[in-house]
Order: structure tokens, then sequence, then C-alpha cells
């Protein structure tokens, strides 16, 4: 793993971020943008990961876990708002939110 | 010299005493007051006049306090009386106090007769402050404050909008010519670091420097200094091409005509130019600017006379061309004699003045010549007076007014700054003085009765001795005031009469008159002739052209009142308050902009934050 | 955690650590023991006390370190992971005080609630939590930490009241928002991680064992990239898109919790991490603060011109206000920190205290419409003439606003006086223009709200329904409403009672 | 000391006023006018006394108060005074109470506090005559802003919330301008001599190099062009002179814009003298400019107020102009004008309130030929536009003449534009006078009552005593060369 730069694991992780980050931008379902989130918060994972192997720390892993609890309770807030929704509007349709403006 | 300083003081006090008091006095409280300052005025002048001319000593001073000083030179409100100012001030009070005494008569009936009596009193406070002020500064304040007064008195009767109209052309007119005054007098103060009048003609002798003209040769400071003052003359004694207000003035009551539009105010001008001899005489040119001025606009006002129908009209533009003459002297270096021709000329100019005041008031404010007519039967004494007046000013040998008239004449042929051809020009006006002067006499006194036979003529003037006796007066001044000369010798440099002019000159001069009277005797045939009951004045357009002023008045609105007016209308909103709108309302503009992004939508929200980090990424990477 | 040695032998917490760190424990210990509380007995009373006690202690308690002398010099370091020093002591400060007065305001918005409302006190613990942490983080992994705990509890607290019109929708847009945010965040910090191979503040980032060119790259967009994730809860343009929403949205009190807690968090933190790592020499980064600065200066005034909402006017003017505060990052030397800290410190309190006395009227008026008319929403017309029914709440707000104008008398002229210094001293002309504009164009929408309080009764029967006409206060809000009006007066005639205070 | 306790009093006695307003204790009835009347007599006799019982001769600036203030930035609450300031303090206190005195009938609603906010701006006003430490004076030049601000927007006219606000962007930017220059003046100072200083008497000695100091001199130069005003700054002034209550007017015209004299005369021109130097051609012309435009700007107006205000904008310009010719005649001219200006336009502005008060409106075309009912207001009218367009004998005259006079010595050409001035003051002064006095008589009006007898009278009067004896203010004034 060594033979492989560093530059390389991390223009691969800012291609996953930008496709994810994409994802919540172009997706209207609100669940969706949530998955694409998550897929933003891998992606940052991914960097940690090969920047720690290459520093030859532990730092890296380290920062991965905790980024893993963040997406778990966002994910979990994040649908519990998800479910309110449904109830209110019948709908995920994001689109829908936007009552405050100006 | 405290006589001297309480000259001013009583027409002051009674005016204090008429404008804060007002409509409470009855009038004879307020006649007698402002009559009663106006005589112990003259009375004072009288005495000081005595006290100049028997003692040896010429000048008398009296220095009140220090108004201010600029730099190191010391603005005084002190009073300077010397031969020339003598003269003034006699003349100021003495006619300005018949005056007086006929207005009190005059304005009997009108409601704010305090108020006038008030006015007039003022006016002869300014009018001596301007005579007797020993330094430019304190001139100037008479000089605007005869303005002030002269712009009140035409707009006395306030409710007609004419009346104020014709108020502000005088006052912004005059102004006009007083700027270019202050103008005057800044150069002269940069130039010669002093303000005091008999320290400035003393100065522009001696200094070199203030008549030098400047290293690339242009014209010297005397020359700019004395132009300046021209123009402050120009404007308030209605020389061209400041003159068009005075026509119009004569909206005012009668007395102020008389006193202020013909006697005193409008010769403030010559005086002002007489004064400061020493700085014209520097300046050669400038006379010469001067007589040729004075000759034109005689000439143009004599014109002008000559179509007018209105009876104070044509006394206006015959004072505007006496006035002419006046100049004409002072630009010749005929000092003295411009200032003989202003006393007399303000004796038999008021005595016209009142008479004809006396006729219109007769014939109930009729003024239009082609409305009078036979008024010689009707008003005998009056047109006896009138009569006097008009032999002085044709200058009939023996009236006051030839002898000044002639002395000027005389002076012109040889004059180094004037010459021949000016002296043909004032030959020419003195031509046409006579015509004007037959004409209006033949419309108005002579002919048939042109009002209606029924007016009953008004005689609460007629009983009044008092009026009548102003009047005569006035008369005998007018008649006999050419004999007692005035000896200037001591203030203003005397023209040397060494070598002696052609001796047909005064052939010529003294035959002029005649000659108009017999002309204009045949030739307004129509107008003496009996049966003739009604004329109605010709409109050829000539004449109109005349009427009017020789059109300045047009040119001037064409050219300057317009423009202004536009001006000011276009730009009301004021250019600047709108370019900072402009900004404002850019502001505006990309408030709506933004706020339009603020569209609620969470993906554009998502969308907006990628891409400003891009944009930033940008920065940071180029 | 890390494997430097001089660390590895004293990870073991010293009494000195355990003290300083304290006001801190203290927090978190609160946090049990109102769970333990929650547990025992849901009483809404008890529990409010309960959060107001603990909040108070740990501002007394940090307030009494402060007057001690541990903290001289660069400050005390907990392993690698926290540093305290005096200026992290006193955001502590700022956010227990703010978050006390957020505590004491919530109580009338509870009442006028169905449930019970013990996890909201809670959640508001764990916000002052998460901001401590963040105040004296050291560390990337801390200020990660401090972060989401922030911002997470937020978004709990943004949408609490389930039933409310916006609440769905502003929990939507922060989470996600915020997430995203976040994301970026650690996106740069992975960057900066990968270059520097420390995730410490502390150690600067020479120490690269290859100095390849197109790396440098990655460097500065990280820093970038964190820059951006702190920018957006600065609410700095242009990440400033979410704050008026958010702001109008959310309850009054979370309102005033985000716009003080979390951005006084925030900025310190930012200072924080910017001072320790030398950022202001690097040119790259002085320009994209300067452009940040000068754009949020621009549009937070402009947005704000017309606005009718105060909610929105209030989130629009503090994004110039941040604007405003990043002067401070652009010192360009070691000396001048403490002079920058001791400005945007003060600039922060003014900030602080202007908002939380316009909260809490806004409060008052809220509850009254509430009261008479069903929506709480209060625009511009509902202050109409207020000064003239209730003068103490209108002179509270007409201080505060020119606080916020920074007008002298005020603490925000000492403020903003404060920040001009700064940028004279480094002749940072386009700030300053900056500020001179946006102050201009502040005055345009300062000066009507005042004179909308100004307004007399005359025009009122038209303008205004009948929702606030009598304010009814307590004597509570009476007393602490003359105190802020006393204080901030006092502050601003008498800087120095502060910035002595401040600077020792 | 003593100017201190008069500082504080003021204000002491302006919220006195607010507080007791129409309450009655111990039998007597309180009336917040009366309170701010007394208040303001006493203080100018308390300030008067002691300047002429102190020791001290001020014929340079005399330092009265330093306390320490802000001692982390070295900042000291420094007053002192000279002649200058002296005179602009009494010229306050004169047309104190004037402002006093014409909205003694004019404020009926919520006079107590309209009271605080008149004393409160008096207050300012002398602060910022007296300061001498920079930051003290910024204190005080905004101080006096708020209440001004107040009083416009609370007691003003229909559109007085647009002036208003006008009126403060306008000066809080130009202001913060200044603020820059004077941090970036103690911050050289710091560098020149080592410790931070914002005392005025401190910078007199720095040497600057000459473009800082440009620069410095115009941030300072702005603010006090934007408070004088000088054309293209000036498009605040109409809109708050017309939409102020008279008082506001009075205060604005008579006293704010001296301020802006003051502040050129006692910091631009003193602390940067080679700057100004440089900058004197632009500055005369900009005074030129405002001399013709705003004379003319002022014979387009049909708004009595307006056309007044505007030709405040082209008196000030005399003082632009004289005092950037440094000249000692020009500076006398200055003083005189500035004081003449003080009353004249003070004088104009509260005939045009008690014009309001009869017929509620302030356009010429609703007036004419009120002379016919009210003489004596006619005759005050007249003299008081007489003074407006410099009628020899009245103050402006003498301010003008000298101003002119002294500055012709440097700026020639310049002085001939500028003189054209005095025919547009003399259209614009006829103007107002005709249109609201003259012609035909519309609507009776009743005549001048005895307080506005009081008012216009003694401003008369004083006009007059300027006029003919000026000696009494420039006596003390010999010899400044700027």
């Amino acid at each position: 793993m060594t033979d492989i730069p560093l530059t390389h694991v991390l223009i691969l992780s800012s291609l996953l971020f930008t496709i994810g980050f994409v994802g919540v931008v172009v997706r209207k379902n609100t669940l969706f943008m949530l998955m694409s989130l998550e897929v933003m918060l891998n992606a940052v994972g991914v960097a940690f990961i090969g920047a720690g192997s290459v520093w030859q720390e532990a730092d890296g892993q380290i920062m991965f876990i905790l980024i893993l609890t963040l997406a778990a309770a966002e994910v979990a807030v994040g649908l519990a708002l998800l479910i309110r929704m449904q109830r209110r509007y019948r709908t995920l349709d994001i689109d829908v939110l936007s009552k405050m403006k100006g | 010299m405290n006589l001297l300083a309480s000259l001013p003081l009583y027409p002051l006090f009674s005016f204090l005493v008429l404008i804060s008091f007002g409509k409470r006095l009855s009038w004879a409280l307020a006649s007698w007051l402002s009559v009663g300052a106006m005589g112990l005025s003259a009375f004072c002048s009288l005495l000081l006049f005595t006290q100049l001319s028997t003692s040896e000593v010429n000048v008398i001073t009296s220095h009140l306090w220090q108004w201010f000083s600029i730099g190191s030179a010391k603005v005084n409100v002190s009073f300077y009386l010397d031969a020339l100012s003598a003269v003034m001030i006699l003349v100021v009070t003495g006619v300005g106090f018949l005056i007086h005494l006929f207005a009190a008569i005059y304005m009997k009936s009108d409601e704010n007769f305090t108020r006038f009596m008030a006015y007039m009193n003022l006016f002869i406070v300014a009018m001596l402050v301007l005579v007797l002020a020993d330094n430019l500064v304190l001139l100037y304040l008479g000089w605007e404050g005869v303005g002030l007064c002269s712009f009140l008195l035409i707009g006395f009767w306030y409710q007609e909008k004419n009346n104020v109209l014709a108020a502000r052309k005088a006052f912004i007119v005059t102004r006009i010519g007083d700027t270019a005054m202050a103008i005057g007098l800044f150069l002269l103060f940069k130039s010669l670091s002093s303000l005091n009048i008999a320290e400035i003609n003393q100065l522009a002798q001696t200094s070199g420097a203030f008549s030098l003209s400047l290293a690339n040769n242009g014209p010297s400071d005397a020359y700019w200094a004395a132009l300046l003052l021209l123009g402050g003359a120009v404007g308030k004694s209605a020389q061209l091409p400041l003159q068009t207000w005075l026509p119009d003035a004569m909206a005012g009551p009668t007395p102020v005509s008389a006193l202020i539009h013909a006697a005193t105010m409008v010769t403030a001008g010559v005086y002002l130019i007489a004064r400061m001899n020493g700085v014209f005489i520097m300046a050669p040119e400038v006379m010469n600017y001067v007589a040729w001025l004075g000759a034109i606009t005689l000439l143009l006002a004599g014109v002008a006379a000559l179509a007018q129908t209105d009876i104070k009209r044509v006394l206006a533009y015959s004072t505007m061309s006496q006035i002419g003459y006046m100049m004409l002297a002072l630009g010749a270096g005929a000092w003295s004699a411009g200032v003989f021709h202003l006393m007399t000329h303000a004796f038999f100019k008021a005595l016209l003045f009142l008479t004809a005041g006396a006729v219109i008031l007769a014939l109930h404010h009729q003024q239009s010549l082609f409305k009078m007519g036979g008024l010689l039967k009707k008003l005998p004494f009056e047109s006896a007076l009138f009569l006097i007046g008009l032999a002085c000013l044709v200058a009939l040998p023996g009236t006051s007014g030839f002898f000044s008239k002639e002395a000027i004449i005389a002076s012109l042929w040889l004059s180094p700054t004037a010459g021949a051809s000016l002296w043909w020009c004032a030959i020419l006006g003195a031509l046409l003085t006579s015509i004007y002067s037959c004409r209006l006499f033949f419309l108005a006194f002579l002919g048939e009765q042109r009002f209606p036979k029924d007016l009953v003529i008004s005689d609460h003037l007629e009983t009044s001795h008092l009026l009548r006796g102003a009047l005569v007066v006035l008369a005998l001044l007018s008649l006999f005031g050419g004999l007692f000369s005035v000896d200037l010798s001591t203030v203003l440099p005397v023209n040397n009469e060494s070598e002696l002019s052609p001796d047909w000159l005064h052939a010529v001069a003294i035959i002029t008159p005649f000659i108009g009277i017999t002309f204009s005797w045949f030739y307004f045939k129509r107008y003496h002739s009996k049966g003739i009951t009604s004329l109605e004045e010709s409109q050829s357009s000539w004449l109109v052209f005349c009427r009017n002023g020789l059109g300045f008045d047009v040119v001037y609105q064409l050219l300057l009142v317009k423009p202004y007016c536009f001006i000011a209308q276009v730009n009301r909103r004021d250019l600047f308050d709108q370019l900072i709108m402009l900004a404002a309302w850019y502001v505006g503009i990309w408030r709506d902009i933004l706020s339009a992004s603020q569209n609620g939508r969470l993906r554009w929200f998502a969308g907006t934050f990628g891409l400003s980090l891009v944009g930033l990424i940008l920065v940071v990477i180029l | 955690m890390s494997t430097s040695p001089e660390i590895a032998n004293s990870v073991i917490l010293s009494v000195e650590m355990f003290i300083v760190l304290s006001p801190i424990l203290l927090l978190s210990f609160g946090i049990v023991l109102s769970l333990l509380l929650i547990a025992w007995r849901r009483s809404q009373k008890m529990i409010a006390l309960f959060t107001q006690f603990i909040l108070l202690t740990t501002l007394l308690l940090t307030l009494h370190l402060l007057s001690g002398d541990l903290l001289v010099g660069s400050g005390v370091p907990i392993t690698t992971l926290l540093n305290v020093d005096r200026f992290s002591y006193l955001s502590l400060v700022l956010i227990c005080f703010s978050a006390l007065a957020v505590v004491s305001l919530s109580r009338s918005v509870l009442k006028m609630e169905v449930e019970v409302h013990d996890e909201y006190y809670l959640l508001i613990l764990l916000v002052a939590l998460g901001a401590g942490i963040l105040v004296v983080s050291d560390h990337f992994a801390s200020l990660f930490l401090g972060f989401e705990l922030l911002s997470i509890s937020l978004v709990g607290l943004v949408g609490y009241f389930r039933e409310h019109k916006h609440a769905v929708e502003t929990g939507f847009k922060y989470l996600i928002l915020s997430a995203a945010a976040s994301s970026f965040m650690l996106l740069g910090i992975a960057f900066i991680y990968s270059q520097t191979g420390n995730l410490s503040f502390a150690v600067s980032s020479n120490v690269m064992p290859w100095s390849a060119q197109p790396l440098q790259v990655f460097n500065s967009v990280g820093i970038l990239l964190l820059f951006s994730g702190i920018a957006f809860k600065l609410s700095l343009a242009p990440f400033h898109f979410w704050s008026p929403d958010v702001y109008q949205g959310s309850p009054t009190p979370i309102t005033l919790l985000m716009a003080t807690v979390s951005k006084v968090a925030m900025f310190t933190v930012l200072i924080k991490c910017c001072f320790s790592q030398n950022y202001f020499n690097n040119e790259s980064f002085i320009e994209i603060i300067t452009l940040v600065a000068i754009l949020s200066m621009l549009v937070g005034n402009v947005l704000a011109l017309k606005q009718q909402n105060i909610k929105r006017l209030m989130a629009y003017s503090s994004i110039a206000h941040f604007g405003y505060l990043l002067i401070v990052l652009t010192v360009s030397s070691m000396q001048n920190t403490e002079f920058a800290w001791q400005g945007a410190l003060f600039y922060l309190s003014a900030y602080l205290l202007a908002n939380i006395a316009i909260f809490t009227v806004l409060l008052i008026s809220e509850k009254n419409k509430g009261d008479m008319s069903g929506d709480r929403s209060i625009d511009i017309n509902d202050w109409h003439g207020m000064f003239w029914k209730n003068r103490l709440a209108a002179t509270l707000v007409v201080f505060s606003i020119l606080a916020l104008a920074g007008i002298p008398l005020t603490m925000g002229f000492v403020g903003k006086f404060y920040l001009l210094n700064q940028a004279v001293i480094f002749e940072s002309w386009w700030l300053i223009s900056g500020l001179v504009i946006g102050s201009g164009i502040g005055l345009a929408y300062y000066l009507p709200l005042i004179f909308t309080l100004f307004k007399d009764e005359k025009t009122l029967e038209i303008q205004e329904p009948v929702g606030t006409r009598v304010y009814v206060v307590t004597t509570g809000k009476q007393l602490f409403m003359l105190t802020l009006l006393i204080s901030s007066l006092v502050f601003g005639i008498f800087p120095d009672l502060v910035s002595q205070f401040i600077y020792r | 000391m003593m100017l201190t306790f008069v500082i504080f009093g003021l204000l002491f006695c302006g919220s006195l006023a607010w507080y007791t307003d129409n309450k009655s204790f111990l039998g007597v009835k309180f009336q917040a006018r009366w309170v701010a009347l007394v208040a303001v007599i006493a203080f100018a006799l308390v300030f008067i006394l002691s300047v002429h019982l102190s020791p001290l001769r001020f014929l340079t600036l005399q330092m009265i108060t330093q306390v320490p203030w802000i001692n982390s930035l070295n900042i000291n609450y420094t007053l002192a005074l000279d002649h200058l300031s002296i005179t602009l303090i009494i010229l306050t206190f004169f047309l104190a109470v004037i402002c006093i005195l014409v909205s003694w009938d004019e404020i009926k609603e919520k006079s107590g506090f309209y009271y605080f906010n008149l004393l409160a701006t008096f207050v300012g006003i002398i602060g910022v005559f007296s300061a001498v430490d920079m930051f003290l004076f910024f204190f005080f030049w905004e101080v006096m802003l708020l209440p001004m601000t107040a009083i416009i927007a609370i007691w003003g006219h229909e559109n007085r919330y647009f002036a208003a606000i006008k009126f403060f962007i306008f000066t809080q930017v130009s202001s913060l301008l200044m603020l820059v220059a004077i941090i970036a003046m103690a911050y050289i100072h710091q560098q020149q001599v080592g410790d931070l200083s914002f005392f005025y008497q401190d910078w007199l000695s720095l040497d600057l190099n000459n473009d800082v100091a440009q620069y410095l001199m115009l941030g300072f130069f702005i603010a006090f062009a934007v408070k004088l005003p000088s054309v293209p700054l000036h498009s605040w002034l109409p809109d708050a002179h017309t939409q102020a209550p008279t008082a506001g007017s009075v205060l604005l015209a008579g006293v704010l814009l001296k301020t802006g004299a003051y502040g050129l005369i006692r910091f631009v021109i003193q602390l940067f003298p080679q700057a100004s130097d440089n900058f004197a051609p632009i500055a005369v012309s900009l005074g030129v400019v405002s001399i013709l435009y705003g004379a003319k700007m002022a014979f387009a107006q049909t708004d009595f107020k307006r056309l007044v205000a505007y030709s405040s904008i082209s008196h000030m310009g005399f003082v632009m102009l004289a005092l950037f010719s440094f000249n000692e005649i020009a500076y006398q001219g200055v003083i005189v004008t500035i004081v003449a200006h003080g009353l004249s336009s003070a004088a104009l502005f509260s005939l045009a309130g008690m014009i309001y008060q009869r017929i509620h409106s302030r356009d010429l075309s609703d007036m004419g030929g009120f002379w016919q009912s009210a003489p004596r207001m006619g005759g005050f009218g007249l003299a008081f536009a007489a003074a407006a367009f410099g009628l020899p004998g009245l103050a402006n005259f003498v301010g003008e003449f000298l101003s002119l006079v002294g500055a012709y010595q440097v700026f020639p050409v310049m002085v001939i534009l500028a003189a054209f001035g005095l025919i547009g003051s003399a259209i614009y002064g006829m103007v107002l006078f005709q249109k609201t006095f003259q012609g035909h008589s519309i609507k009776a009006v009743q005549d001048l009552s005895f307080r506005e007898l009081i008012v216009s009278s003694s401003l008369l009067m004083l006009l007059v005593i300027l006029g003919l004896y000026p000696n009494f203010v420039l006596q003390y004034f010999r010899g400044v060369i700027l």
C-alpha cells in the first residue's frame, strides 16, 4: 500500500465527497439526501485513514471512529425529523420545505 | 465736529419713532416729526456750509467710532465734510426738506402714511451717510442703504404685482453694479492697502505701482479699479447698460420719484466718480469710457423720452439723459461743472416731478399724456411752475440749467478725454431735450382738454399753502440756483481754461434749444392746435420700440433672466442630491437581488454553499 | 492518544489541570445529574432551577478561577486535546452567561406549551458543554467533538416544539446544512492532517517529510475547508443562507442560544486555531478572510434593509457583525494577538449584551401577542410606539440597537473602536472601507427600527394589531432588563471596567 | 471644572425637565419648558461669569479639566477653552434660549422628552466646542447627533423619518472616516513619541510626511465638510432643515453647522498646515461653488425653510473660502460670519416657525401680503432677509466683506467669482421677502405675540450691534494667523 501515493487517496476521497455533495444538492427526496450525507462523511473517513496510514499514526483511525458515531447521531435525528415530515406533509420532497423566505 | 455727526441723527430718530409707533401716530404729529427732523438737518447743513465757506479750513471731520479694521487699515464710522460733500448735503437736505413737506400733504390720505414718511427719513439718513462717509466701506453702507430704501419706496404700494416686480428689478439691477463696486474695493485695498477716500485719492497719485500697467503691459490696477467703481456708479445712476430699472421705478409714489429717482439717489454715481477723482485721473481710458457712456446714454434716453406717453416716464428718461450730461462732464474732466449740473438738476427735476405729481393727483391718477391737454386753463399755477421747470431743463438762457449745461458743453471741445465728437453729441442731446420737453408741454398743457369734461379737479392740493410754498421755493431755486457758484477747487482739480476754444461753440450751444423749440412747434402742431379732442398714440413699431426703452429689457430678459430661471427650474431637485439618491437606489437593487436569493430552498442553499466554496478554492489556488 | 513521548509520560491529570478544567467537568457532571433528576422526578420547575443553578455555579467558578492567577501566559495544556487560557475562560464566561439568560427566558415560552420539557434544559446544557469544549479545545479531535455536540443538540432544540409551523422545516435545514458543513470541515481537517501529520493546533505546519509542491495545495485547501465549516456556523457570507430561516423558524430562546453561545464558541475556537497555527502569515488565507469579511459586512447589512421580521433582521445583522469581527484575524504578528483577543472579546460581549437585550424584549412582546392573538411572529410594526407604553423595554432596545450600530455611549462603539484600531494598525484599508460602508448601510435599517419605537399613538390604530398594546412584564424581567440597560451603559461609558478585566 | 459642571448640570436639568414635566410638587406645577429655560439661563450665567472671572487669558487653548478615562488606550477626559470656543459656546447658549422660546407653544405633546433632547443636544455641542482629547471630541460629536436626530424624527414635519435617517447616515459615515484618521494619528504618535495619545496638543508637535498627512487631513476634512456643509456633500441639509421642528432648524443652522467650521479651524488647518495648504485650491473652489450653487438653489425653492437652508449652504461657502486662504483678515471674517450666520439663519428659521404656526404651511405660494395684517412681522422679515443678503450695517455684511477682502489677497479670481454670490443672495432674499410679505394679501395673520417679539428683537438687536460694532467680538481675534 505504500506504493500508492497519498495524493491518490486524497483525490479519491475528494471525488467521493463531491459525489456525495452533488447527491445532497440534486436529490429531492430527503431520505436520499441523508444517504448522500453518509457518503460524504465516509469519503472524509477514507481521507483520514489514508493520511493516518501514511503518518503511521492511530489518529486517523480514531477520527474515523468519531466520524462514524457522528454519522449515526445525525442519521438518528434526521430519521426522526423525516418521520415528522412524512406525518405532516405526506411527502419526502424536500422542496416543500420552503415556507420561510425573504 | 458734533454738528456734523448730528446731521443724520434727526431723520434717524424720526424714523425710529415712526417705525416703532406706526399707525398710532396722528397725521399731524407724524408729519411734524418727519418734516421737522428734515428741516432741522437742512438747517444744520446750511450752518455747516457757511462754516466751511467762511472759515479757511476746507475740511470738517468727525470721528464717531471704529467700525472694524482690515488688517492694519482702520475702517471708521466717521464723517468727512468738504466742499463737494457740502454741496451734496445741501442738495440732499434742502431739496429733501421741500419734498418731505410736499409729501406730507400729498400722501395725507394714504393709510400707511407713517410708514411712508419713515422710509423717506431712513432714505435721507442713508443718503447722508453715503455723502459724508470718509471711507469707501461706510460709503458702501449708505450706498446699499439708499438702494434698500428705494426698493421699499418703489414697492410702497406692494399690493399691486407690478410695483413689487419693479422694486425687485430696481434692487437687483443696482445690486449688480454694487457687486462690481465691491470688487473694486477689494482691488483698491489690495493695491493701496487703505479704504479711506482721502488716502486713496492721495495714494493713487503717489504710488507708482498703482497706475503702472502690469508686466505684460495689460491694463493697470488703476484702470480696473476705476472701471469697477464706474460699474457701481452706472448701476446706481441708471446709465447704460444698467439703466433699465429707472423707468419702471416710476411705479413708486411721485414724491419718491422726485426725491430718490431724480434729485438725490440717482446722482450718487456722479458723486462717487467725482469723489474718487484721484483714481479716475490715473486711468484716462476710463475717463474716456465715462464720457462716452454719458453721451450715449443721454442720446438714447432722449430718443426714448420722445416716445413716452406716461408723463412720469418722460421725466424719468429725461433724468437719465441729464445724468448722462453729468457723466459726460466728469469724463471730460470738468468735475465742478458736472457737480454744478447735479445741483441745478436736482432743483428743477424735483420741481418738475412734484408739479407733475400735483397734476396727476388733480386728474385722479391720470398719467397718460394723451388723456390730458389744456391744463393751462384748468391748473394755471401748476402749469406755470411746470413751464419754469421745463425752461431749466432745456436750458433757456438765464435759468440755472443754462449755466450748468453751458459749463459742461464748453468744457468738452478741448478736453483731452472728450473731444469734438462728444461735443456734437452733447449738442444733439440738447436738441432732443428741447424737443421732448416741448412735446410734453404741448400734450399736457396746451391743446384741447382730452379728459372727461365733467371731471372735477380735486383741489385738496390747491388749498394747501404749504405745498404751494414748497413748489414756489423749488421754482425760485431752479430759476436762480445758477447764480450762486459753488467753488470746488479745494476738492476737485480745475480743468485749465488757458487756451480758449473756438467762439462759435457758445453760439451754437445757446441757439440749439431754440431750434428744437421752433422745430417742435411746427412738428407737433396737432398736439397744441385747437379742436383736436382725441389723440391716440401711434402704434408704429418704431415708436413702440422707443417707448419700451429701446429693447434693452427684452435683451436682458433673453440673455440673463430667462437662462437663470431655466437653470433654476431644471435643477430644482438638486443634482447632487439625486446622485446620492441614485446610490441609495443602487443599494436597494442589490437588496432585492440578494433577498431573492433567500428563497428558502434547502437544495439551493447547499448548492450555493458548494459553489462559493469552489469559488474560494479558485481564489486560493490561482 | 498521540505517540509523541513527552506527553506520553504525563497523561494523568495533575491537580492544577483538574482545577483548571473544573468548569467543564462541572458542566458535564451537571448533565449527568440532571439526567438522574429526570429519572427521579419529572418536574418542570425543579429541572429549570437545577439547570440555572448548574450554569450559575459554572459561571461563578470560572470567574473565580479567572480572578486567580493560575492562568498566566499561554495557558495550561491538558493532554494534547485541551489547552485552557484566560481567553477561553473569558469566552466561557460569556457562554455561561448567555446560556443562563436563555434558560431563564425559556420559562415563559415553555409555559405556553403543553408537554413537559425536561429534555429541553438537558439539551441546553449539552449545547453549553459543547461550546465549553470548543473554547478550551486545542486539537482538531476535540474541536470536532465540541462542534458536533453543539450542533446536534442544537438540531434537537431547533425543532423542539414539533407542532409549530416551521419546526420541521427549520430542523431539516439546520440538520442537513450543518452536517454538510461539518463534513466539509472534516475533509479540511483530513487534508491538513495529511500534510502536517499532526492534529493538534499548537504544532505549526512545516514538519512535512516531503515538501512536494502539489500537496501544499491540499494544505491550503484544507485550511479553507476548515474555515468554511466554521464560517458556516458563524453564518458568514457566502455561507449565510441558512441563518435567517433557522433564526425565524426556531423558538426564540433557541434563536438567542444560536446567536450567542454557538457563535461565541465558534469564533473563539477560530481565533485560537488561527493564532496558534500562525495562519495570519499565510497570504492566501488573509486574502480569503478579507474577502469573506467584506462580503459579510455588505451582504448582511444590505439584506437587512426593509426587513420586517425582527428575528430575520437580527440574523442578517449578526452576519454583518461577524464580518466586522473577522478583522481581528488579520493580525500580522505574534505580539498583537493579545490586543486582537481583547478587541474580539470586547466586541463579542457587546454583541452578546445587545442580542440578549433585544431578544428579551422580543420574548416579552411575543408573549403578549401570543396571548392576544394566535401567532407569535413579531415584526417591526408590533413594536410601534413601544417607547410611550413600556419605557424601560423600549429604552433597552434603543440602546442595544445603538450598540449594534456602533454609536457612542454604548459598548458597541468601543468594540468597533477596537476593531478599527486593529485595522488601522495593519493598514487593511479594504476592511476599513467595508466597515464604514457597511455601518453606513446598517443605519438605514437600525434607525427606522428605533423610530418605530418612538412613533406616536395617533397612527397606531391603523398599523398595529390589538396584540402588543399593553406590556405585562414580571418584576423579575423588569429587574433583568434594568441590569442589562445599566450594565450596557456603564460598560459603554467606562470600557476600562471590561477591558482591564480581559487584559490584566 | 466649571465647564464639567455646566455640561453635567445641563444634562441633569434635562432629565429633571423630562421627569417633572406636568407633575406638581409641593403645589407648584412644573413645566418642562420653564425648567429648561431657567436651567439654560442659569448655566449660561455660570459659564460667562466663570470665564470672565477666571485668571486665565484665553488667547491660546487653556486646559480646564483633565481626568483619566480609558487608561488602556491612554484616553483622558480633557476640556480646554480659547476665545474661539468661548465665543461659540456663548452663541450656543444664546441660541439655546431662542430655541426654547420658539418651541414654547409649538411643542405640545411629549414636551418633557423634547426638552430633554434639546438640552442633551446643547450638552453635546458644548462638549464638541471644548473637548481637546480627540476620542472625547468624537464622543461628543456623536452624542450631539443622537438627540438632534430624535428631535427631527419625533417632532418634525411630514417627511421627518427620511430626513432624520439621511442626516444621520451622512454625518455618521463621514465621521467614521474622521475616526479612522484620529486612530491613525494616535498610532503615528505612538511610533514617533512612544506612547498612544489622543491629546490634541500632543499631535501638534508631530511631524507627518506629506502624503500621509494629506490622507489624514482628508479624513477630517470630509467629516467637517459634511457638517459645514459644502457642495457636493450638502444634500442632507435641506431635508433636515425643512423637516425639523422650528427649534431643530434653528439649532441645526445656528450651531450645528458651526461645529463643522470649528472643526476646520481647530483640527484640519492647525493639525495639517502643510497638507491643507496644498489642498487649499480645491477647498477654495468648493467654497465658491457652494456660494454660487447654494444661492442658485435657494432661488429655485418654493418652500420657505428649504430656501433658507440653501441660503445657509451659500453662506457657509464664504467660511470655506475664507478659511483656506490663510489670512488674518479672512480669519476675522470667518469668525464674524460664523456668529452672524448663526444669528441670521436662526432668525429666519424662527420666522418660518412663526408663519408655520399661523398658516400651517411652509409653501411660499400659500403666503403673500402678510405685511398688510402683520406689519411688525413684515419689518422683522425684511430685516432678517436683508441680513441674509448681506446688507451693510447688519452682521453678515461685515463677515462677508472681511472674508472676501482677505481672500482677495490670495485668490483674486475665486473671490471675483464668489462676489456673484452677492447678486444671487440679493435675488433669493428679494424672492423670499416679497413672496411672503408683499403682493396681494391672501389671508390675514395676526401679528407677533410678545414672546415672538422678544425673540425677533433680541436677534435683530444682536445683528445690528454686531454689524455696526463687530469689534466686541473681533477684539479677541486680533493677530491670529492661521
